[in-house]
C-alpha cells in the first residue's frame, strides 16, 4: 500500500491513530527525543536530525522490573512476576538505521531464547520510518554496513520526503492498519510520486558518507587483529564512559540486580538495567580478576562485537551506521576509523588489498 | 506507597543525635518529662561530624519527611571539633537540597547540649510543626518497583 | 596568542631532551574539526599537536589514567610526564597534588594561557546569529578575540564571547598559575581579562545566577531539576570525564568487592549499595547530589561534565553552586593551593551558623 | 541481615515505660523481625531476676545477640553488656534501645509512643545485626605523670602523686615555682601568711626524689594516648647554673640594666640578672635574656666576670627533651582580666589605681614596700582607699559574664589589712553583691564591715579620674539612691580572673577543650569535674575556673587521685570501636589525616593507617572520606543504612 500524505496533514494522521500512543521527535530540554504527541497539533513536522537516543528503549527499556519479591507471614519467599502490558505505540520518523537495529534486537531477544519482557513490548510497537534524503549526520555510514538511507528493515511504514508531501508505504500488516486508520489524511499515490521517490532514493544512495573500507573483509581481519597493539593506542583518549553503548541502537547488554527495599521482611524487586562493556566493572569477577581490565580491551570488545562476533552469529554487522557513538563521544573516538585502522593493519600484504 | 486520606499525615523524621550532647539532652528531656511529638526516631551517632551526607540523602530517598542532625554546641564537642566539620559539610548539603527544590524546612541542624532537655523538645516540636504544612516528602523518595 | 610552531618546538625539545617521557596534548581527530586528546612520546609527533577553540578537554584526566596504568603495571616514573594545561586543567592538577595523588615532580606543566580566548561551545552555534551547523565546519581557530570558523565553502569570523563556553566566559583564572613553561599571555594589570575581550565576559557564576533568578521558588527549582534528573541515562560520562572522580570504587559501582575462599553468600549479598543501577529519578538524584558533594571544594569548573552529557543535564549548575557557597561562605578556592587542607576537612570559627537551631 | 539469632527483651521499668508504651506489642512487633528468635518483657530488666532471665534465654535459645529495650544506654548499657558477657557473649552482642528517656517519658499518646518504641528497638536491632564481637585494646602504662604549671595546684598535685609513689615531671614556664600564691600577702579568712604556708611545700617539691622539676620550660607537643604520652618540652637556656649559684647578689650589683620587676607586678625594678624573690625555687639567680644588653655577641659580660663560682655561662642553649608519661595534670592558672580593656577605671593610666594582685604586693612583707601600704605615685601612706569589686566580672555586655568568685573575699581582706595598718584611714568598697559562701567567710566579711568599719557601697562606679594628687571616684550607692563622690588616695580594682595567657595553646597541645569563657572544660560538670574530655588528662586549679586556694588544693588532690587511680592499673584498655582503613580503596588524599582530632591517622606508603590506641572512634574521618575507605568498627555505613531503613519502613 502506498499513499501520499501532505505535510500539513501529518497531524491529522496522528490524530486518527486513536488506538495508539504516538511518539514523535521533538527538541526538548535541548535534545532531540521521541515524545508522545496527541496529533492535531499544528506544525507537527519531521524536520529532525537523528535523535540523541534511538527508540531502542521502547522495546528494551533501560530499566525492566522482572518481578517483585517479599516474604510471606511464615517467612517463605514469594515472587510476583511483573510482565509489562504496554499500550500500542507508534514511533514516528524513525530513521532506517534505527529500524534496522530493531531487527538485530529481535534476533537477540527473540530467536533462541525469547525474552518475555522484550516480546511484550515489541508486540505492541510499530515504527513509522522516515527515509534519509541526505544523511542527517556527517558521521552516518549506513551504506557501508549493509544498510540504506531508504532501508525498510524493521519498519512498519516508510515515509519518503517529497518536499511538500510524503510518499507513505506500508511494509507490514501493522503498517497497513496504521495507514487504514489514517486513510482520511492520505490520498492515492501516482506514478509521478513513485518516480520522484525513486529519484530521491538514488540521490540519497549517491550521497557521500563515511565508509567502512572493504566491509566484507572486516570480520576476518578483526579476528586476525585481536592481539593488535592498535587497540590500546586507539583507546588512549577513551574515558570509559557508557555514551557509545547507551546511545547505540543495537547495544543490548544488561545487568540484573536485586533492588532490596527492606530487610525485614525482605522485599524488593529484580531489575534488569542497561549495562555497558565500556564500564570497568562490566567483566569484573567477584574474585577481583578483570579479564578486560584496560580500555583497549573494552574498545576491542565493543567494535568486535559489532563487526565480528555478531556477524559470525547472525551474518550481519550489528552496527547500523547511525553515527551516534562518533557524534557523542566526548573524546572523538571514531568507530569507522577504529575499524578501518585495525582492519588495514591486519590485512594480508597483497597489492590487491591496498 | 499508600496514603490513607482519612488518617492525618504524620511527618516521619530521622534524627541523628550525637551521643555526648544531643542524645544526652534528649535523655534529660525524658528525665524532666518534657513532652514533644513522637515523630522523630533518634539514631545515635558518636559525633555530628560522623554524619555523612549520604546518610541524609538516604533518609530522604527512603521516604523521610524531615532529617535532623543535632550535635554539641561549638566548643563543646566531645571530639573537640567534629561539630565544626559537621557544620561546614552539612551547610553544603542543606544548600544543595534547597537548590534542587527540596523545601528548606525538611533538613535541619541543631546544637543541643546535655543540659538542654527543654531545647531538645522544642527543636523536635518546632520541626514537626514546620513539616506538617508541607505534607509527605515524595520528591527524593524511591518509587519501587 | 599562541603560535602553534612555538608549541611544537617547545614540546619537541622536551621530548628530544628527555625531560619528559611523554606529553599529553591535543591533535586533530578523524571526525571533523574537533580536537581530541592524545599522548605522544616521539619528538616527531609534536607537530601533530593543535591548539584551537576545540581543545575543550581537561587533560588532567589523563594524568589520573597515567598513574592508574603505571600503578597497575608497577612502572616507576623516572621522568615526569608533560601536559598541556589551560587555566582549568592546571587547577585540576593542583587539586590532584593537594590530594597527594600526584607529586609536583611527576608532571611537567606546559601552561597554555586562555587569557584572550576560551573554548567554543558548539551548541551556541546552532540557532545563533550566524545559524551555523557545527556539522558543516571543518576547522576552528583563534584570531585575537575572535573565533574563525571554516566550512569547505565559507569562513566566519565572530566575537569569541558570543559562542564561547559558559565556563570560559565565567573563568576567573584563564592563565595557569602553576606551570613549568607558559605559552600565551600572562595576565597583566594593564589588560585585565574583562577588557581584553571588550567587556563581553560574564560575571563569575553568571549562569548560576541566571538560573536562580528564573527559578526563584523551591517549586520552580524542583520542576526544573526533576526534569533534568529524569533524563539521566547513567552513562557516567560526567564521572568518567572528571579528573577528580578517581576513586577506586565509585558509590554506584561495586568493583572493589573481592571474595576469598571463606566469603559467604551472605557477605556478598551484604555489599553496601547506596544507589541502585536503575536510572530512576531517586537513584539519579542520589548519584548526582553525592557527586556534587564529593566535588565540593574539588571541582575547578572545567565544565567537562556538562559538555559531555549526551542528554544535556546542566551539571555545572550543581558544581558552581557548591563552588560559590564554598567561596563566599568559607573563603575556599579550589585548585588555588597545594598546601591548604581540603574544604571539608577544615573549618573556620566563623563558618555560617545561623542555619542551625 | 546477619544470620544472628537475636533475643529482644523489653523492660516495663515498673510503670515508667509500661505506663505509656505497650511493651507486649513492642515485643511482638520485634518478634516478627528477621533474626529475632525470642522476645519477652519484664518488669525490671536491670533487676537481678531480669538479668538472670536474659542469661537463661541466651542459653536456652542459643542466642548470639541481645537487644534490651529499656532506659538510656548511659545508665545500663554497661550492665546489660556485662550480663551478656556473663552468658558467654561479647559485649557488642548486646545493644540497648532507649525507649524510656527518648520515648515513654516524653510522649503521652500510647499508640504513638508504642510505634516509636518499636522503631527505636528496630534501630538497635539493626545495629546489633552487624556488630562484630570486639575485645578492648590492651595497652601498657607509663607510671609517671606530667604536671603542667607549678602554682599551688601543680605543687599540691605533684606532692600527692609523689607521695603515692609515682614519678612526677613538674613543668613551669617561669623561672621559679610558686605561681600566683607566692605573690599574695595574707590569705582570707584566717590571715595566715601565704608565703609561710607555701614555701615549705616548694622546698619539698625541690627536694622530693620522685619529682623532677623543669622551670623556664614549656610543653611543646604531646602525642600518644592515655597511659603512654610522649611529651616534648622546651627549656630555655639556663645561663645561671642553679647548682653553682651561691645567691651572693654580686652579679645583680654589677648589672647595668634596670627594668620593671614582673614578679612585683611592676611596682619595683630589677636587673637583667636577678632573683625573682628570696624564696624562689630553684634557689638561683636567673638571667633574663630579653632585657640583657646582649648575649650573642656578648655586649657587657660583667655578671659572668664577677661570679666567683663560675655559675654564669652565656653560650648555653635552649634544649628540647622528650619524656614519657602516663597521665597529665594541667594546672596553668589564671591571669587578671586585661588592663587595656578597662580604661574607664584609669587602670594603667592613673598611677594610684592598682589591681588586687598589686595591692597584695603592697601588703606583703617581702614586697617592694616591705609590707607598708604606700601608694605608687609618691610612696605616701594612703588615707582614703576605694576598693571596686566586679571590675570586668559579671558584665556580659562589655566584659566577662562570669563571677570571679574570690574578689568579694580578698577585697574584704584588703580593706581589713589596710584598716589594720592605717586605723585612721577610711576604706570604701563598691560592690554588686557580696558572695561569701565558705567556711568562716561570711563571718569574715561581717567583721570587716562592722569591726573594721569599712564602708560598703552597693553600686557600680561610673568614673575615675586624676584630680591633683587625688583620684576622684564617682559612683552611686543604690541602697540610699545617692550619688557618691570620693577623693581617694588609692583605688584598688578587683579584676576578673581569666584563664592564663597560655591556656589556649596548652589546650590545643593536649587536645582538650575549653569552655565558652576559655577556661579548660571538664568532661562532666558534676560527675567528672577534674577530668578533661581526653582520657588521661586531668584539670586542677584556676585554669578550669575561678576558685580560691582551698578549692584549688582540693581539686589538685582530686586530680592527683584520678591520675593515681588510672595509673595504678597494671594495663589499660581502650575502646575497640576504632577506625579501620580499607587500603585498596584508600588513595592517600590525607583528608582523614587532616580531620582526625587525635592525630590517630598517618600515611604509610601512600595509604592511611590508624593507630588504634589513639583513635576515639568519633567517625569524622569516615564522613570526610570520599572513597569510603575508612569506617569505624561497629558503626559502619552499612549499619547506618540499615538503621535508617528500619526507621522509615512502611
Amino acid at each position: 500500500m502506498e499513499r501520499i500524505l501532505d505535510k500539513g496533514r501529518l497531524g491529522a494522521w496522528v490524530a486518527a491513530l486513536a488506538d495508539w500512543t504516538v511518539l514523535a521527535p521533538a527538541l526538548q530540554d535541548g535534545i532531540w527525543a521521541y515524545v508522545p504527541v496527541a496529533g492535531a497539533e499544528e506544525g507537527l513536522t519531521l524536520g529532525h536530525p537523528n535523535t540523541v537516543q534511538p527508540p531502542k528503549g521502547q522495546s528494551f527499556p533501560q530499566r525492566e522490573v522482572f518481578f517483585s519479591f517479599d516474604e510471606t507471614e511464615d517467612g517463605k519467599p514469594r515472587l510476583t512476576p511483573l510482565v509489562p502490558s504496554p499500550a500500542n505505540r507508534v514511533v514516528l520518523g524513525v530513521r532506517p538505521c534505527d529500524g534496522r537495529a530493531l531487527t538485530h534486537l529481535d534476533r537477540v531477544f527473540g530467536e533462541e531464547a525469547p525474552d518475555a519482557y522484550y516480546q511484550a513490548r515489541r508486540g505492541t510497537l510499530a515504527y513509522v520510518g522516515l527515509a534519509c534524503n541526505k544523511p542527517p549526520s556527517r558521521h552516518c555510514f549506513c551504506t557501508s554496513v549493509g544498510g540504506s538511507p531508504f532501508g525498510e528493515e524493521g519498519l512498519d511504514v516508510l515515509m519518503i520526503d517529497l518536499s511538500d508531501r510524503y510518499l507513505v508505504r506500508a511494509l507490514t500488516p501493522v503498517g497497513e492498519a496504521l495507514m487504514t486508520a489514517g486513510q482520511g489524511a492520505l490520498t492515492e499515490a501516482g506514478a509521478d510520486d513513485r518516480a520522484e521517490a525513486q529519484q530521491r532514493r538514488l540521490a540519497a544512495l549517491a550521497h557521500p558518507q563515511r565508509t567502512v573500507a572493504k566491509p566484507q573483509a572486516v570480520p576476518q581481519r578483526l579476528k586476525a587483529g585481536f592481539g593488535s597493539a592498535l587497540w590500546e593506542r586507539l583507546a588512549q583518549p577513551c574515558i570509559g564512559c557508557g555514551i557509545c553503548t547507551f546511545l547505540c541502537p543495537t547495544c543490548h547488554c544488561f545487568d540484573i540486580n536485586d533492588e532490596v527495599a527492606g530487610q525485614s521482611p525482605v522485599c524488593g524487586s529484580r531489575v534488569r538495567t542497561w549495562d555497558s562493556c565500556q564500564f570497568p566493572d562490566f567483566t569484573m569477577h567477584s574474585s577481583g580478576h578483570n579479564p578486560r581490565a584496560d580500555l583497549g580491551a573494552r574498545l576491542r570488545q565493543r567494535v568486535c562485537h559489532k563487526f565480528q562476533y555478531f556477524f559470525e552469529n547472525h551474518g550481519a554487522f550489528q552496527c547500523t551506521g547511525c553515527g551516534r557513538c562518533i557524534t557523542a563521544c566526548p573524546v572523538g573516538i571514531d568507530i569507522v576509523t577504529v575499524v578501518n585502522q585495525v582492519a588495514a593493519e591486519a590485512a594480508p600484504v597483497q597489492p590487491a588489498d591496498c | 506507597m499508600s496514603e490513607d486520606p482519612m488518617t492525618p499525615y504524620e511527618p516521619r523524621i530521622v534524627a541523628f543525635l550525637c551521643k555526648w550532647c544531643s542524645s544526652a539532652g534528649s535523655d534529660l528531656a525524658g528525665v524532666s518529662r518534657i513532652q514533644y511529638p513522637a515523630n522523630a526516631t533518634p539514631i545515635t551517632v558518636m559525633c555530628s561530624g560522623s554524619v555523612s551526607p549520604q546518610y541524609i540523602l538516604t533518609a530522604f530517598r527512603k521516604g523521610a519527611d524531615g532529617v535532623l542532625v543535632s550535635g554539641c554546641h561549638l566548643g563543646d564537642c566531645h571530639y573537640l571539633e567534629g561539630n565544626y566539620l559537621a557544620r561546614r559539610k552539612l551547610f553544603l548539603v542543606k544548600e544543595l537540597l534547597e537548590f534542587i527544590g527540596l523545601e528548606p524546612e525538611r533538613f535541619r541542624m541543631s546544637w543541643v547540649s546535655a543540659a538542654e532537655g527543654a531545647k531538645f523538645a522544642k527543636v523536635i516540636t518546632d520541626f514537626v510543626a514546620d513539616l506538617r504544612p508541607l505534607g509527605p516528602q515524595h520528591k527524593l523518595q524511591v518509587q519501587r518497583p | 596568542m599562541i603560535n602553534p610552531a612555538e608549541l611544537h618546538t617547545r614540546v619537541r625539545d622536551l621530548l628530544e631532551g628527555g625531560q619528559v617521557r611523554a606529553v599529553i596534548g591535543y591533535r586533530r581527530g578523524t571526525r571533523g574539526w574537533a580536537a581530541e586528546p592524545v599522548v605522544i612520546d616521539r619528538p616527531e609527533e609534536a607537530q601533530d599537536l593543535v591548539w584551537d577553540p576545540s581543545c575543550v578537554h581537561n587533560l588532567a584526566l589523563y594524568l589520573v589514567q597515567d598513574r592508574r596504568r603505571r600503578g597497575a603495571l608497577g612502572e616507576p616514573a623516572d621522568q615526569p610526564i608533560g601536559i598541556l594545561a589551560k587555566g582549568c586543567d592546571a587547577r585540576a592538577i593542583v587539586v590532584l597534588m593537594q590530594e597527594n595523588y600526584l607529586r609536583r615532580d611527576e608532571v611537567y606543566i606546559i601552561g597554555l594561557s586562555c587569557e584572550s580566548s576560551g573554548m567554543l561551545d558548539e551548541h551556541k552555534l546552532v540557532g545563533g546569529a550566524a545559524g551555523i551547523d557545527p556539522q558543516d565546519l571543518e576547522a576552528v581557530g583563534f584570531e585575537g578575540d575572535q573565533f574563525v570558523l571554516s566550512s569547505p565553502h565559507q569562513q566566519w569570523r565572530m566575537p569569541a564571547a558570543g559562542v564561547m563556553a559558559d565556563r570560559c566566559l565565567e573563568c576567573r583564572n584563564p592563565c595557569p598559575k602553576v606551570h613549568d613553561t607558559l605559552l600565551g599571555n600572562e595576565p597583566t594589570e594593564r589588560e585585565p581579562r574583562g577588557q581584553a575581550r571588550a567587556g563581553t565576559l560574564s560575571e563569575p557564576f553568571a549562569e548560576l545566577q541566571r538560573f536562580e533568578r528564573t527559578a526563584a521558588s523551591a517549586a520552580a527549582r524542583w520542576d526544573f531539576w526533576s526534569r533534568q534528573f529524569d533524563r539521566c541515562i547513567r552513562c557516567f560520562a560526567c564521572r568518567s570525564v572528571c579528573p577528580m572522580c578517581y576513586c577506586e570504587e565509585c558509590m554506584v559501582d561495586s568493583i572493589a568487592f573481592t571474595v576469598t575462599p571463606d566469603t559467604t553468600a551472605q557477605e556478598k549479598a551484604d555489599r553496601l549499595r547506596w544507589i541502585e543501577r536503575s536510572a530512576s529519578r531517586s537513584d539519579n538524584i542520589g548519584y548526582h547530589l553525592t557527586r556534587a558533594l564529593h566535588l565540593a571544594g574539588r571541582c575547578i569548573d572545567c565544565g567537562e561534565c556538562e559538555r559531555v552529557c549526551p542528554v544535556r543535564i546542566p551539571l555545572r549548575l550543581l558544581n558552581t553552586k557548591m563552588e560559590r557557597e564554598s567561596r563566599e561562605r568559607f573563603g575556599y578556592e579550589p585548585g588555588a593551593s597545594v598546601e591548604v587542607a581540603a574544604l571539608l576537612s577544615s573549618f573556620r570559627d566563623d563558618d555560617p551558623n545561623d542555619f542551625i537551631r | 541481615m546477619s544470620g544472628k539469632r537475636i533475643g529482644v527483651f523489653v523492660c516495663h521499668c515498673g510503670n515508667n515505660i509500661a505506663g505509656t508504651v505497650d511493651v507486649a506489642r513492642v515485643a511482638s512487633a520485634l518478634a516478627a523481625e528477621n533474626g529475632v528468635v525470642c522476645t519477652s518483657d519484664h518488669a525490671y530488666m536491670c533487676s537481678d531476676p531480669g538479668q538472670t532471665a536474659v542469661i537463661a534465654a541466651i542459653k536456652e535459645n542459643a542466642l548470639d545477640g541481645v537487644v534490651v529495650s529499656c532506659c538510656s544506654p548511659n545508665l545500663h548499657e554497661r550492665t546489660f553488656r556485662e550480663n551478656a558477657k556473663a552468658a558467654g557473649l561479647n559485649g557488642f552482642d548486646c545493644e540497648v534501645a532507649n525507649i524510656r528517656e527518648q520515648c515513654a517519658w516524653v510522649h503521652r499518646d500510647p499508640g504513638e509512643a508504642t510505634e516509636k518504641a518499636i522503631r527505636i528497638s528496630r534501630v538497635a536491632l539493626r545495629r546489633l545485626g552487624r556488630n562484630r564481637p570486639l575485645d578492648p585494646i590492651d595497652t601498657g602504662v607509663t607510671r609517671r605523670v606530667l604536671v603542667v604549671g607549678a602554682g599551688i595546684a601543680g605543687i599540691q598535685a605533684s606532692l600527692d602523686l609523689a607521695a603515692a609513689g609515682f614519678d612526677v615531671l613538674l613543668v613551669e614556664r617561669q623561672a621559679t615555682i610558686g605561681g600566683r600564691m607566692m605573690g599574695l600577702s595574707e590569705t582570707f579568712p584566717t590571715l595566715d601568711c601565704s608565703q609561710c604556708v607555701l614555701s615549705p611545700r616548694m622546698v619539698e617539691v625541690a627536694r622530693h626524689p620522685r619529682i623532677t622539676l623543669m622551670v623556664s620550660s614549656e610543653v611543646e607537643k604531646v602525642s600518644g594516648y592515655v597511659g603512654n604520652f610522649q611529651v616534648k618540652i622546651r627549656r630555655q637556656a639556663a645561663y645561671v647554673d642553679p647548682d653553682l649559684c651561691k645567691l651572693c647578689d654580686d652579679c645583680a650589683q654589677v648589672c647595668p640594666v634596670v627594668v620593671p620587676n614582673e614578679y612585683e607586678l611592676g611596682l619595683s625594678a630589677r636587673r637583667a640578672i636577678f632573683m625573682p624573690y628570696p624564696q624562689a625555687i630553684p634557689a638561683s639567680y636567673t638571667l633574663d635574656e630579653a632585657s640583657c644588653l646582649g648575649l650573642n655577641p656578648v655586649v657587657c659580660g660583667k655578671c659572668r666576670d664577677v661570679c666567683e663560682t663560675g655559675a654564669i655561662a652565656y653560650d648555653r642553649k635552649p634544649e628540647t627533651v622528650v619524656e614519657q608519661v602516663g597521665a597529665v595534670v594541667v594546672a596553668t592558672g589564671f591571669d587578671l582580666y586585661g588592663q587595656q580593656r578597662l580604661g574607664e577605671y584609669g587602670l594603667g593610666e592613673i598611677e594610684d589605681v592598682v589591681d588586687g594582685l598589686q595591692f597584695e604586693r603592697l601588703c606583703s612583707a617581702s614586697g617592694p614596700t616591705k609590707g607598708k601600704i604606700l601608694r605608687p605615685s609618691d610612696h605616701r601612706a594612703p588615707k582614703e582607699v576605694v576598693f571596686i569589686q566586679c571590675v570586668g566580672s559579671r558584665d556580659p555586655a562589655r566584659h566577662c559574664a562570669w563571677c570571679s568568685k574570690i574578689c568579694c573575699m580578698y577585697t574584704a581582706k584588703h580593706a581589713k589589712l589596710f584598716k589594720h595598718q592605717v586605723p585612721d584611714g577610711r576604706a570604701y568598697v563598691f560592690y554588686i553583691d557580696i558572695r561569701s559562701g565558705g567556711k568562716g567567710y561570711e563571718e569574715f566579711v561581717q567583721g570587716v564591715m562592722e569591726e573594721d568599719e569599712v564602708m560598703y557601697l552597693r553600686g557600680r562606679v561610673s568614673r575615675v579620674y586624676q584630680d591633683g594628687d587625688k583620684v576622684r571616684v564617682f559612683g552611686t550607692d543604690t541602697l540610699s539612691g545617692q550619688n557618691v563622690e570620693i577623693a581617694a588616695d588609692l583605688v584598688v580594682l578587683a579584676l576578673a580572673m581569666q584563664p592564663s595567657a597560655g591556656t589556649a595553646t596548652i589546650a590545643k597541645t593536649l587536645k582538650i577543650s575549653r569552655d565558652k569563657d576559655g577556661f579548660l572544660a571538664e568532661a562532666h560538670p558534676k560527675l567528672r569535674p577534674v577530668e578533661s574530655v581526653t582520657a588521661g588528662v586531668f584539670l586542677a586549679g584556676t585554669a578550669q575556673g575561678p576558685k580560691d586556694i582551698p578549692e584549688t588544693v582540693a581539686q589538685a588532690s582530686a586530680a592527683a587521685a584520678k591520675a593515681i587511680g588510672l595509673l595504678s592499673q597494671p594495663r589499660l584498655s581502650h575502646a575497640p570501636t576504632v577506625a579501620q582503613v580499607r587500603p585498596r580503596l584508600c588513595t592517600g588524599c590525607r583528608m582523614c589525616v587532616d580531620t582526625c582530632p587525635y592525630d590517630a591517622i598517618r600515611l604509610v606508603h601512600g595509604k592511611a593507617v590508624v593507630t588504634d590506641v589513639l583513635c576515639e572512634g568519633c567517625g569524622s574521618c569516615v564522613a570526610s572520606c570520599l572513597r569510603a575507605a575508612i569506617q569505624v568498627k561497629n558503626s559502619t555505613p552499612l549499619q547506618m543504612k540499615e538503621m535508617i531503613e528500619s526507621v522509615l519502613r512502611v
